[in-house]
């Protein structure tokens, strides 16, 4: 369970999270707001990529100031563009990339990377270089190569906005499957209207908090 | 991978390992300078084409590789000609082509992840002095990957441009194009965070 | 690379790395039978210093050297592999890191008052001086040429490495006003 | 008005259009299809991006293969990401610099600066360094700087993938009150459910062509 108790966070002076008081104990958990509205860095503060400035968050107990690296274990994250989070220039290399991070030995690198490749059945990429993918491929590997190192709990971070509908699709399907408590910013709607909560953020702060039938309508009239 | 220069194939070159072909290159290139003999040096010149041969890639782009070397060795023999002892020349000459041809011989029987992972075990013995091997790999398999991602930038900010009506432009195209690709140094260097990667 | 080189000076020293080996797609041009080409990727080092400074600018082409000597075909001509380290133009690939070291330092030193001129004197000294200390001599001595002589034959590299020199100039004033990077990094 | 005249292309041998004749006399014309179908490169076409390997491409009776130069003048082309096509560090330098490089006299281009920017509110940006605005504010900025060349048809490759839902209802309504004949390409249904004509592109051919209540639906159902 994620909680968050009293946080702030400030860039260069300027606040961009204020005082959020939160406990998430949801399996499906939507975050929706405006460009700059703070979504992004509420996602960054869930595996200790930003450390709030006040206040603490706590991952199924472990607070994410205190203990990074077992953050970073529990709370895997897939960011919006795959381009950017695939650091090997070929798939297996990329998938043990996170495994040899963690030491894991060789032998069992391999399991599984096996493993996880079949479960979107893209096993026929393994030796592929990446930069030949489509981008529907690329996210399925980025999500591959975080779900490889059996994570707790998975963050989205607007993860179809690069694709095509078709390709959009397919991850979102995937992200449907996943067994893994998630939490989804995004700004597809669509992708988050059969969660169990979402949150909406403006100006830092949580402007509304419910069932996507609830929160989704309010945001979208604030939109206009 | 097989990108690079690397040829594959499985000559007894291509089986030797990455540590024992460089090893090798480093002692002849010693043995040559220390013996300033003009039998060994005529006499490698054909033994170190014979290896070049045995890697087995394509005699025509073998032959294109030593174009550029060829001219250089026939200008110094001509100076030295001109100007110093043929002995001199024929040992210049010998050495730098043995070297050339071997040194060719390694990169073209050798993967580039196979020297990556030679230059970090040759690195190890630096760690005292504050070098981390595993970092070097890191940026080798940064860099190799970011050469595609800088194409590709490339060609939709020169189509872009295109578009606006500015003909070619090295300013126009080179500051969109650092600016976008140190954006996605940033983001990637989250990721690598994100992905439990330890400093 | 040593311990205080974070996660994300090596993914920088990774991107100028590959942008080294992008900027060899503007093909070089070979005078007469000089042994050694006209090539842009100078401009890469000259970048490299001014826009990441001296450690992270040095790192990253002494990174594209290694990807050289790897057997990546990233020099002038499809040029690479440990056979360029015995030829003539090894003195100047070799200088390169150091070049873009001092243009670094250089820029570091005077980032309070850095404009589109001093770039341009910065890259000059790193980038042009610093490359043809190094690079001559070694040409000379591989070559069997005098060191008067291959200086004099050096002399055709010196337009093109003044353009070069103005353009990394250009781009470096107009990325620091965009993008402010180096401060970030202090 | 837009004609097509038996236009096929080809990557490296691949056919990725084919055959296809088209006038267009509508003044809002959509175009959806999957991932790779040929919609970008369909685009392309109609400022000489792509000269085909075979066909005519007519824009307004001038021939993209014959007169680039005038094409590129009357075509405007807004792309899918803006920092693509943003040059200058500022604003204000950004817009001038399509201008100078068509040698408009100096006291013109502010005056043509200033309309441009005047026109969706985005005066107060006019200095502002163009790699700190949002999303929206550097899509605006990217259609303003196109705009400003005085174009007489604009062109849209996926203009509002990348932003979020206000900023991708002010560069919807900015596109709605264009005067300009415009082409929009685009996996937003809803951005092109009010044109007067929807083309979809399936393998290089144009697979249904006709009124948005007509095509999207069948599109739609395409997808599944
Ligand atoms: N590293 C940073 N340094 C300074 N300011 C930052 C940094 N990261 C974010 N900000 C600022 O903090 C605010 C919130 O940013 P954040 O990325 O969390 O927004 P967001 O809701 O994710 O927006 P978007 O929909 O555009 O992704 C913005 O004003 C942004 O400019
Ligand atoms: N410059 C190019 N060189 C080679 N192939 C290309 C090039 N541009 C496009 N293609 C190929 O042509 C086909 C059509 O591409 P196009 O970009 O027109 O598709 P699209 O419909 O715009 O797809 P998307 O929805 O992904 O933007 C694809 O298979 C693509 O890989
Ligand atoms: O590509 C290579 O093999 C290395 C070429 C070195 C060329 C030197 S660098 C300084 C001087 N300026 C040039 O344009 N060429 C030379
Ligand atoms: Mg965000
Ligand atoms: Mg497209």
């Amino acid at each position: 369970m994620i909680v968050l108790e009293a946080v702030s966070h400030d860039f260069d002076g300027r606040p961009v999270l204020d005082g959020i008081d939160l406990a998430l104990p949801e399996r499906r958990i939507g975050v929706v707001g405006a460009n700059g509205s703070g979504k992004s860095t509420f996602a960054r503060l869930l595996n200790g990529l930003v450390v709030p400035r006040a206040g603490r968050v706590l991952v199924d107990g472990v607070d994410t100031r205190k203990d990074v690296k077992a953050i970073r274990r529990k709370v895997g994250f897939v960011f919006q563009n795959p381009d950017h989070q695939i650091v090997m220039p070929i798939v297996a290399e990329d998938l043990a990339f996170g495994l040899k991070a963690r030491k894991v030995p060789k032998d069992e690198i391999d399991a599984r990377i096996d493993a996880a490749l079949a479960r979107y059945q893209l096993d026929h990429l393994r030796e592929r270089p990446v930069h030949l993918l489509s981008g529907g491929e690329k996210q399925l590997v980025a999500l591959s190569a975080v779900l490889v190192t059996d994570p707790e709990i998975v963050v989205f971070d607007e993860p179809t906005t690069l694709l095509d509908l078709r390709n959009r699709n397919r991850v979102a399907a995937a992200i449907d499957a996943l067994p893994h408590p998630t939490l989804v910013v995004s700004h597809d709607l669509d992708l988050i209207s059969g969660f169990e909560r979402v949150l909406m953020i403006e100006d830092g702060r949580i402007a509304a908090d419910g069932l996507p039938g609830e929160v989704l309508p309010f945001y979208r009239a604030r939109m206009q | 991978m097989t990108i690079g220069l690397y040829h594959p194939g499985t000559s007894p070159l291509h089986r030797a390992s990455a540590g024992a072909k460089v090893a090798g290159l480093l002692v002849v290139s010693l043995a040559l300078f220390v013996v300033p003999s003009i039998p060994v040096a005529l006499l490698s010149v054909p033994v170190a084409f014979a290896v070049y041969l045995s890697t087995g890639a394509p005699l025509r782009q073998l032959m294109a590789q030593l174009r550029g070397p060829a001219i250089l060795l026939g200008l110094v023999f001509v100076f030295h000609l001109a100007f110093g002892t043929i002995e001199d020349g024929v040992l210049a000459v010998g050495r730098f082509a043995t070297l050339i041809l071997l040194a060719s011989a390694v990169t073209l029987t050798t993967p580039v992840s196979e020297m990556a992972e030679l230059v970090e075990w040759l690195l190890r013995p630096l760690k005292p002095l504050g070098v981390n091997p595993e970092k070097v790999g890191l940026a080798i398999a940064l860099a190799i990957r970011f050469v595609p991602l800088i194409s590709e930038e490339f060609r939709h900010i020169r189509e872009a441009q295109a578009a606006r009506g500015l003909a070619a432009n090295p300013l126009a195209l080179i500051v969109p194009l650092v600016i976008r690709t140190l954006k996605s140094a940033d983001e990637l260097a989250d990721a690598i965070e994100a992905r439990g990667y330890e400093r | 690379m040593s311990k205080d080189v974070s996660t994300r000076d090596i993914v920088y020293i990774a991107l100028f790395a590959a942008l080294m080996a992008a900027i060899n797609l503007v093909p070089a041009i070979q005078v007469g039978f000089l042994p050694v080409p006209i090539t842009a990727q100078t401009l890469g080092v000259m970048l490299a210093g001014s826009l990441i400074g001296a450690k992270r600018g040095g790192l990253a082409i002494l990174l594209f050297v290694l990807l050289v000597a790897l057997g990546l075909p990233l020099l002038s001509g499809g040029a690479g592999g440990l056979s360029v380290f015995f030829g003539p133009t090894a003195g100047f690939i070799l200088s390169w890191p150091i070049a873009a070291f001092v243009t670094g330092w250089l820029t570091e030193l005077n980032w309070r008052r850095m404009n589109a001129v001093w770039f341009f004197v910065f890259s000059v000294i790193g980038g042009v001086v610093v490359v043809y200390l190094i690079g001559i001599p070694w040409l000379a001595m591989v070559a069997k040429l005098s060191l008067w002589d291959a200086t004099k034959g050096s002399m055709i590299f010196v337009p093109g490495d003044l353009i070069k020199a103005a353009v990394a100039a250009v781009i470096a004033e107009t990325v620091r006003r965009s993008y402010p990077l180096m401060q970030a990094a202090r």
